[in-house]
């Protein structure tokens, strides 16, 4: 037999690449999270009286609101396709840090639905009309925020996975674990537009995104394999 | 009987050759008419006693809005053809049609956009008409991601078309929005019942840019079905002719 | 040397007392075969020999280890197919196979070549795999096991949609495993034909 | 052979009570778009500056963002798991109408996500200060949206049901198909709130869904049927 | 009289011509044993026998008349059991038994009983069908197709998972259903033990 292994890291690349490039096999499917998230947020101003000064209060609630639905819609896929096809189980026997290749799974999920809303919440608070030196703060807090959306999005994502219908009682698991990030978050994109300090939310959300961080790999790890089981 | 030109017309082969024959027929007049549009536009109208020279920008984005409404009216039209009839071409026109109106979306969006900053100060605003047209942009992005989705033609062919049909609902609502809320955005001062309501300086350059677009979406929408079907009839024989006849003519 | 032994294993799944003190040893070499009627705890006993479901009592050991104790080395070691083949169905064959390599061992895109070749899916290679037939799939399964090795291969009815071909292939498959000294465990309704002195049997029920 | 048949509408009958049983099987799970509709609008005072009037203007909105999107969520399962374990090809093959079997299963769809909606609104909008008069007016707008809400989603889902990784792709496809029924309905709810006549966006709304009822079955059937090929 | 058949089917999948001019006749009490190597088409073939793949060319009639007429005539007639058995993992045996019959004729609870006693599943009613193992489902499968009758039955690999008595009990199924005039198509890789007056074969590719 031969003994030569592969180390995590390199197990850990395979698999995010090939997440992606599950996601990316049908073309135009990255840009989707992204595309949900322009919707949602489109859809706002057609529900609301066209009174444009209300529109730019609520713009921060808004985006938020629409990071928080783009990331949950695509949470659904995370893990229930990988232990329907039984790829997760040969995930979880093969001999690597089980928590480890969870949280890769989980990065995909960051890099699909997280990057590109810091990619483009600039551009975002630009139209808005946020001061440029409001960009660090907005930027960090887009950062944080959906990295801490994806982390509790996946401890969701791992318990009902094996729940046949979780539609929403994942988002109904979820949603109050992310309010936390909506409230620093909105509250902190709201005062960078409006060129106030925001240090405050930020650190709020800093110290919120560290817990998950540390709390979610072990409890991801244990809600997917008791799923497994 | 008198199906038989329409039989004729479905048929790859006779469409192709059509479709060579008729192209110049499109592209010509399309530069020729837009030279003219821009001219008219840009050189001898007059500038807006409001907007000064900023108005020109009009010649590209009224233009380029209206065609990404009658794009979609085509597609979608020539979805249900296919679907009623089971015909190739159809589908094949119904596919090429999504790319240009996208792109006529976009450009009409990007013109909106560039206006919007001197004349609302601001380059978007959450506006019903735009915000609609935004989600035709969607609305085509999400028939083309579709069709991305599905590798065998003919279902992606039949899935994309009934979305096609289903959307159109959404054209009425863009072209009404400015009516029925109290938009920002101009009201239909040309494309409506009645007298039109601009001096003809500045209105027989926009017919001109308007007739030379369409005719430029036809001419382009020519070529892009041409390829469709080809790529589509790929095993056919007359795919092989028609692909000799352009490699030696 | 590689041995795998179970002692006294009890599970419950429900209601249902579905393994009754089970035991087996198999040595390197030799294959358990798992037979019993439909529903009588093959699968279970498998995922369970895996470490995937917790046992209510008993103990599982390879190389005279408990596999609780170190479960990661274990795994190193373990190659399971289940009932579901593992694979999914949005890649192609070649980078389904290349994935899990990845997970495993180094593997070089030649070795892959040759171990779809071997299990007869050679013109397969570019497909997705949901557009392969369900034998198809069962075999690029099967490229997978061959390909990432280990030398424990805990089997649920690998032959399960194959056609007549498919399973002599996956005769020789195990054969070889067990001359290089593997072990494997197997569950089947269709006796395997392997020689008797490589052949332990154990009956559910 | 025996040759009685049973007839169509103790099929779908039969079609709807399954639906239900097994969104009842997981017990609470009935509850769930609710629980995440709920979740919703009350996610949006959170991430707004506390501001009482402007959250009073926002209401109507926020209702049927919320709406669409708990919609949306309860869609993804709407045909997909049938179409993956089988049943939904049976369905096809049982020789009864198709196109009136899939409006059985649409209606599962609105019993579980539209009529707990029409169940809340007169009291969430008594709670906005919405007068007396003003509830039949809501009551008809919610209950003709979230009909439409549901026929469009129903040919969302199942245009996309083939599809393996359709989370984004569904709303893609969907939210801009059910952007109408928002205009309307927030229109004609802000309308009713205000306690001012909502005639007009109310008839509209009622259009739109006409519309959609005559398009959906036939919308439906064929994009299933393509699916199941 | 019962008759199905089957002239010059063309079929193409993505790039692959699957079905080149397949025909068949099958007349009431006979059985078409469909064969072939893993990918031959026999899933294709059956799949488009049903009216749910549109042909490229080619003509399906079941008792001299295009099926593609009257589809929903056609189906009423028709019983298909396909890779995956089209129950529900989140109702009982008995629960998916009802609901299929609802779709199909009208039954009483002590026909399901007696369909689930036949096919070996009767202990196994009451429980969630997730809970069942592969074989049993395969089984509860079974029972609907004697459950809700049809005089044509399409079978792809019914027998998959089976252990060897429910190999006995599907022939006995089918033999039943010949018996009494109807038709069979059956894919499978294992020969049907039928007299030979009642099988016709074809093999693919
Ligand atoms: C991103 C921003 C904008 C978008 C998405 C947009 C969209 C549209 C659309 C869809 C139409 C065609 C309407 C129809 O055929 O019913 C249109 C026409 C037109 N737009 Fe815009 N527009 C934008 C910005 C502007 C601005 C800033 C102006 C100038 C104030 C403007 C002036 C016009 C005019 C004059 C027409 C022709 C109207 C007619 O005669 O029917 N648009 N626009
Ligand atoms: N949707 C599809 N797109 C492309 N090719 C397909 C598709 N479905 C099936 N095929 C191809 O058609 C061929 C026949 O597949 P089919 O499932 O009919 O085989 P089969 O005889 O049932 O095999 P098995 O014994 O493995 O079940 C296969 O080569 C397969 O790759
Ligand atoms: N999660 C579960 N909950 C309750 N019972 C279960 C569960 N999983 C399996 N069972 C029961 O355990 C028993 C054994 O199932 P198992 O799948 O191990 O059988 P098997 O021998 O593999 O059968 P087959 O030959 O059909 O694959 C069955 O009676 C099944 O009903
Ligand atoms: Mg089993
Ligand atoms: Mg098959």
């Amino acid at each position: 037999m031969s003994e030569q292994r592969v180390g995590f890291a390199a197990a850990a690349a395979a698999l995010i690449a090939r997440d992606l490039r599950l996601a990316l096999r049908r073309s135009g499917d990255t840009l989707q999270p992204l595309g949900f998230f322009l919707v949602v947020t489109a859809l706002f101003p057609l529900a609301l009286d066209p009174q444009l000064s209300l529109l730019r209060d609520i713009a921060p609630a808004a985006l938020w609101v629409g990071a928080l639905l783009s990331s949950l819609l695509a949470l659904d896929l995370l893990f229930r396709e990988d232990a329907q096809d039984g790829t997760l189980e040969q995930l979880a026997l093969c001999g690597l840090p089980f928590q480890g290749l969870l949280l890769a799974k989980t990065a995909v999920h960051w890099l699909l639905t997280g990057l590109p809303l810091v990619l483009i919440a600039p551009l975002a608070a630009t139209a808005l009309g946020a001061p440029y030196e409001a960009m660090p703060g907005i930027l960090a807090a887009v950062l944080l925020g959906t990295l801490a959306l994806s982390l509790i999005g996946a401890v969701g994502a791992g318990l009902t996975m094996s729940l046949k219908r979780n539609g929403s009682l994942l988002a109904l698991l979820v949603l109050p674990l992310a309010a936390p990030v909506l409230i620093f978050g909105a509250r902190a994109t709201a005062l960078a537009i409006a060129g106030e300090p925001l240090a405050a939310p930020l650190y709020l959300l800093a110290a919120f995104t560290v817990l998950s961080a540390t709390l979610a790999p072990w409890a991801l790890a244990a809600a997917v394999r008791i799923g497994l089981e | 009987m008198a199906w038989v030109w329409f039989h004729r017309f479905g048929s790859p082969p006779h469409f192709y050759r059509l479709a060579t024959r008729l192209t110049p027929w499109f592209a010509w007049p399309a530069a020729l008419l837009c030279l003219a549009g821009l001219i008219g536009g840009l050189v001898l109208a007059p500038p807006d006693y409001q907007q000064g020279d900023g108005f020109r920008i009009i010649y590209v984005h009224a233009p380029a809005a209206w065609l990404s409404l009658m794009v979609y009216v085509v597609m979608a039209t020539s979805a249900a053809v296919g679907l009623i009839w089971r015909m190739t071409v159809a589908y094949a026109v119904s596919a090429s049609c999504a790319v240009i109106g996208a792109s006529f979306t976009a450009l009409a969006l990007a013109t909106g956009m560039l206006w919007g900053r001197p004349m609302w100060g601001t380059y978007w605003e959450w506006d019903p008409r735009l915000t609609s047209e935004l989600l035709l942009l969607f609305l085509y992005l999400g028939y083309l991601g579709l069709r991305n989705s599905i590798d065998d033609v003919g279902r992606a062919d039949r899935a994309s078309a009934v979305l096609a049909i289903v959307g159109v609902v959404n054209v009425p609502i863009i072209h009404y929005s400015v009516i029925w809320w109290n938009s920002l955005h101009q009201a239909p001062s040309v494309m409506k019942f009645g007298r039109p309501t601009m001096p003809a300086a500045m209105l027989v350059p926009l017919l001109l840019m308007l007739a030379g677009f369409t005719a430029y979406f036809v001419a382009l929408l020519l070529i892009r079905a041409r390829g469709e079907l080809l790529r589509r009839e790929r095993n056919a024989h007359w795919t092989a002719e028609a692909a000799g006849a352009t490699a030696t003519g | 040397m590689n041995e795998l032994t179970a002692d006294n294993l009890q599970l419950w799944r429900g209601e249902q007392h579905v393994l009754r003190g089970i035991g087996a040893v198999v040595a390197g070499g030799q294959c358990l075969q798992v037979t019993g009627a439909n529903g009588a705890g093959k699968t279970t006993l498998l995922r369970a020999l895996c470490g995937l479901v917790p046992l209510e009592a008993g103990r599982i050991c390879w190389r005279g280890r408990d596999i609780a104790v170190d479960a990661a080395a274990f795994h190193s070691e373990l190659n399971y197919l289940g009932h579901d083949n593992g694979l999914k169905a949005d890649l192609t064959a070649t980078e389904n196979l290349r994935y899990a390599a990845a997970l495993r061992r180094p593997v070089r895109a030649q070795d892959i070549a040759a171990a779809m070749a071997r299990t007869g899916v050679a013109e397969a290679a570019g497909q997705l795999l949901r557009h392969l037939s369900a034998g198809q799939r069962r075999r690029v399964a099967l490229a997978r096991l061959t390909l990432t090795g280990g030398s424990l291969w805990v089997l649920d009815e690998p032959g399960s949609n194959l056609d007549a071909g498919g399973h002599t292939l996956l005769l020789e498959l195990i054969g070889t495993h067990l001359q290089s000294g593997g072990v494997a465990v197997v569950a089947t309704h269709r006796q395997l034909a392997l020689p008797a002195a490589q052949l332990r049997s154990l009956t559910l029920q």
